[in-house]
């Protein structure tokens, strides 16, 4: 079968096999790390080669395409979010804060995924629009907003209940929930949208644009030769920390990892159907769909710890990093990548149900 | 030198609970102190490996005693829950006492 | 907020010895310590230039003081003669004994 | 075990104070210090982030009580006014005080 | 008019934009820097770079033209920092430790403007003489140690002056005092000349001449290709702390502002005028009038801090890095371009007057 | 003399001359230095590359010949650990610990001299074996292990014969002194085959085999092309640190420095010629012989510090890295280039003796 032979050619990339290889060491327990300094730079410098190659892109193909898929994302975005939420919360049993958690972990997007999509795609000699490196940058925030105001509301919800039980003339204590939710609402907010992956990502993204093919000559060595180079290192260091996370794999436990595997996949399917269906490319409809597909595992710590603390890290890192990014950097994104091929170059009617039921 | 007994606040967290530490000692008006990442191990487990949101941090503040009940008392009631985190007070001497 | 008396013990060593102390602490059931890489002068010269395995690291644990003797003798027996180290116990106060 | 009492010295300053520090030290023929970077904020504001030259170290100095005021007193004479820093003294337990 | 449109292609190429970049990222607060360890690693392969390029230069051009604008040099700097004592320390009413502390900072040389120039001139196509790297080393620490010996000089005569109004035989004193000025003078000196600065760049320049073409060959991708991708990665961070520095301006003043702006300027053009006598090419006399206009931030704090520690930190390295840096490197330096330029082709009889107050 | 202009040639490349440079600015008490997360990066970086390299070799030419050479290079570290154990024992009158400390630091291998070697050939234009990095990997913790099990063994003799002198049935003692060697050898063993030099060069090695050429296409840049530029930055620091080491060089005394000097030359010899006997190219026997010639500073001293705290660091990492290392890269290194191409090419029967005492 195709997609076999795709997954197993992915496999035998260096990307994947270097991260294989970082977990293998993990597990083996070897002292073997990249230095924190290299691997706190590495997502910086991928975000700014990401950015750059999209706004060059974008000024070669005009970004007047780009507002519908934009707003599509953005809705998929919030529609899975809400999505996962019900699943988590109903089948999953878990809690409120872990399920509004877990939800946003998987509404919202991963730049260490596009990356290695990137690079995917280069390697098959496939391009994708550029402005999906805008589309990146505004999912980013988007799932967690949407998580921590639903959690505020939930959280405010309760108290207001409680407080009613007691009496009932207590709207002052409620007003003052409402506006901490607010208060705490607004800096999360700041915070996202200040964070170091969207600031560099737009930042890159309108210099790209600015610049240009020529403009980006002298510093295309640093920023596009050695882009892939420069991710098989990250991955080494992913790697180890996914397989240091294995063993707490089995507080996950059955459910979530089932979640964690058939959620990216489905979300990556409808990406990759939507969008093909808004004309996008055959690679822009497999970096769309990806997007959809992934989970974030660096930014999701940083801001669900300060908006969420209730819920539980161990969780959200461990379900994301662990599972579904090898995963999908594994599975779907061949699976994604045939889909896209096969929906672009397939003549007549596809029977698009049996097709994904086959690819499974 | 006339040495004037301060105490020495000790805080180990989670690197993402600092900023939660700093505003409340803003909120009692201390803006002096330091910082340093270290690793740990504890309740929580072993920290400081992998990704740098899993780091901890010491953050140590110089301050008179009569500030200490308070922020030790809402850093306790606040934060103790949903981090990884351990305090501790010592006696120290100063010079300038009025710096703190 | 009562704070309950317990010892501070700060270990500060080269850092191929961080290892033998960590045996030495788990040994005595100690799971809870921080760590942090420093630099260095004493009797075996200035340490933390050049090789990692040249710098030196602090290990600070937060312990009852009837497990303190037990361990500090142990460090002091198998560590002192061979490696690089310096230690010293301080009293603190924290908030949860129970804890350490 | 018997812990014998000495004094311990924890200066907190701007990185390039710091040579002046442990000039001072080995004026007073001290050669055993630690030390490490690490952040702050202060009177002199924060500090620690941007150029390497504008973070802060601490030096810590085990000592005994007898060279502790003078040195103490040659560095609050000699950087107190033009550098950010901060000492105190804590008092502390080691095995070995003829090291010191 | 010519100058505005090359400053403006100027200010459209990556290392301006991501130093723009940098300066935004740090007001709105976001959480992004370049690692520590990157971020100090930089500097000394920039410095690395730009010795080996100017070795390998000096062996295929010859090093005995050097004597002369290497004197000249050294002539206008110690010129310059006079000059800038005797307006800081009158016009600006500054007290003594502050006007010889900023005199030097701005009669000190700055390894990242020369990055910055070189990889201007790189980008128009344009060479420099390879000696003005050497120039760059020996400049260095000029300024530092002239402002030092003037500063002790000054607290000795201070000293001596209170001394005499007490008593009139107390000479041993005043030996102690200029014993202790030769101890740090001598201090100041060994460390400036040790430096890391100096002593990469010094190395890699008796190392380029060595191996000259052909032994760089293997090394040069990553000590020539490299180089304007890995400014534009320092620029980040130079313009990040240029942005957390932007608050202090207040603090500099209305007059030291001017000065930051005016002086380099003035410096910058009096060099090119200057090297374009002494026959320098196009793009040496834009060198050698860059490092006229160029202030120390990096090596300043360092030298200032332990020589003169009275002087304020936050006036010389504000001044430096947050004003005159992004001045020189966004017009000042396409200025000196235009300059040297129009010197060097310009035909008949020049009125040179008329020319600078055009460029204004 | 043939030699000698070689030894002069390769003195020139940036390599050397960045090392000695390293050595001039830690003499000078130059505060210049690499920061550590790069130069604890670096090792990593050129070992993932020697092992790619081997790997994209062995893909090419087959690994059905490695296994004699192999078992060879095993046989002579073992052989040259013992040797050099009695030398130092006996000549040197060094104790028990420090012989068996020296002697496993001289029969291991050096992952930097495997790479400045590899890069010496580069330049010469002449290829090498690619299992030679894998005997590289395999001969890591030989040497390391003998001498713990050897220390080991004596130490419990010790003990042992101390008991036999109280009493006469104590062989529970011993038999607990036998387990904890054998606690401690396997601990050693564990924590050598899962040491980040092993993990990372045998992963590598692996998935070089596995992507081939093709599949290396996409890192090439990173992982060849930037290869010597790399080499470069980490001599410095290495340089730096064995300039600091010089100092202690008095510690080690007249014995260690000649052993230091003259066991590299003579083991380096013993491997061109018996690795050319068993049919390696010039370029194999050259890297087989400086496997042999080098002595590990690195890797040793996070061994040693644990399996044998009663030898002095300062005893073996000093002369490894202050003396030996220097001495190999500069006059071992092109004496073996010599050797094998002469032992090559050469024409008849060669009086290799008389060879060899001309090679002095
Ligand atoms: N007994 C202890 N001594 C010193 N530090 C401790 C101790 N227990 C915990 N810590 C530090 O506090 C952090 C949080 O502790 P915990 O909440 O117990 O996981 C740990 O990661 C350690 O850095
Ligand atoms: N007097 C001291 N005060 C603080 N730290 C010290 C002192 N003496 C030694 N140390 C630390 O302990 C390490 C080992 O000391 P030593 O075994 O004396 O070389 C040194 O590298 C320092 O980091
Ligand atoms: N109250 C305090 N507690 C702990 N550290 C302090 C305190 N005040 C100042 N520091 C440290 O001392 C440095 C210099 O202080 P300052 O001179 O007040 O700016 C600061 O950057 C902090 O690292
Ligand atoms: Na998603
Ligand atoms: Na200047
Ligand atoms: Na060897």
């Amino acid at each position: 079968m195709e997609i076999l032979e795709l997954i197993q050619a992915n496999l035998l990339t260096p990307i994947i096999l270097f991260f294989l290889f970082g977990i293998i060491a993990a597990r083996i327990k070897s002292d073997l790390k990249i230095p924190a300094a290299i691997s706190e730079f590495l997502p910086i410098y991928l975000l700014a080669a990401i950015g750059l190659h999209g706004g060059i892109e974008m000024r070669n193909t005009g970004f007047e395409n780009m507002l519908v898929p934009m707003f599509v994302a953005i809705g998929l975005s919030l529609l899975f979010t809400l999505n996962h939420y019900q699943i988590l919360r109903r089948l999953g049993k878990f809690n409120l804060f872990d399920s509004y958690a877990l939800a946003s972990t998987y509404g919202a997007v991963g730049a260490v995924h596009f990356s290695v999509g990137l690079s995917f795609l280069k390697n098959q000699g496939v391009s994708s629009e550029g402005y999906i490196a805008a589309i990146l940058a505004v999912l980013e925030p988007l799932a967690f907003i949407l998580a921590i105001f639903m959690t505020n509301m939930a959280v405010a919800k309760q108290i207001k209940a409680k407080k009613q039980s007691f009496s009932d003339d207590d709207s002052t204590e409620i007003d003052i929930g409402l506006n901490q939710t607010k208060t705490k609402l607004s800096k999360v907010l700041h915070e996202s949208i200040t964070g170091k992956a969207i600031v560099i990502l737009l930042g890159s993204i309108v210099i790209g644009y600015i610049i240009g093919k020529d403009g980006f000559e002298p510093i295309k060595i640093v920023f596009d030769d050695m882009f892939t180079g420069a991710i098989v290192i990250f991955m080494i260091e992913m790697g180890i920390i996914a397989g240091q996370r294995l063993d707490d794999i089995k507080k996950v436990g059955v459910f979530l990892t089932s979640f964690a595997i058939i959620i990216p996949l489905l979300n990556g399917t409808i990406g990759v159907l939507v969008s093909t269906a808004l004309g996008l490319s055959v690679g822009g409809a497999v970096m769309f769909g990806l997007l959809m597909a992934s989970a974030s595992f660096i930014a999701a710590p940083a801001v669900l710890r300060h908006a969420i603390p209730q819920a539980k890290p161990s969780l959200y890192i461990t379900s994301a990093l662990g599972i579904t990014f090898p995963f999908n950097i594994i599975v779907t994104l061949p699976i994604l990548f045939t889909l896209s091929t096969f929906l672009h170059t397939g003549e007549g009617a596809i029977d698009l149900f049996n097709f994904i039921m086959e690819g499974f | 030198m006339k040495l004037y007994n301060v105490k020495l606040l000790t805080i180990t967290c989670e690197i993402l609970a600092q900023e939660n530490i700093i505003e409340i000692l803003k909120k009692h008006e201390i803006t002096g102190y330091t910082t340093y990442e270290v690793d740990g191990n504890g309740a929580r487990g072993l920290r400081g490996q992998g990704l740098k949101t899993e780091k901890n941090v010491k953050v140590e503040v110089i301050m008179r005693e009569e500030k200490l009940q308070d922020i030790v008392e809402e850093i306790s009631r606040t934060l103790f829950a949903n981090y990884a985190i351990v305090l501790y007070v010592s006696d120290i001497g100063v010079l300038r006492p009025e710096k703190f």
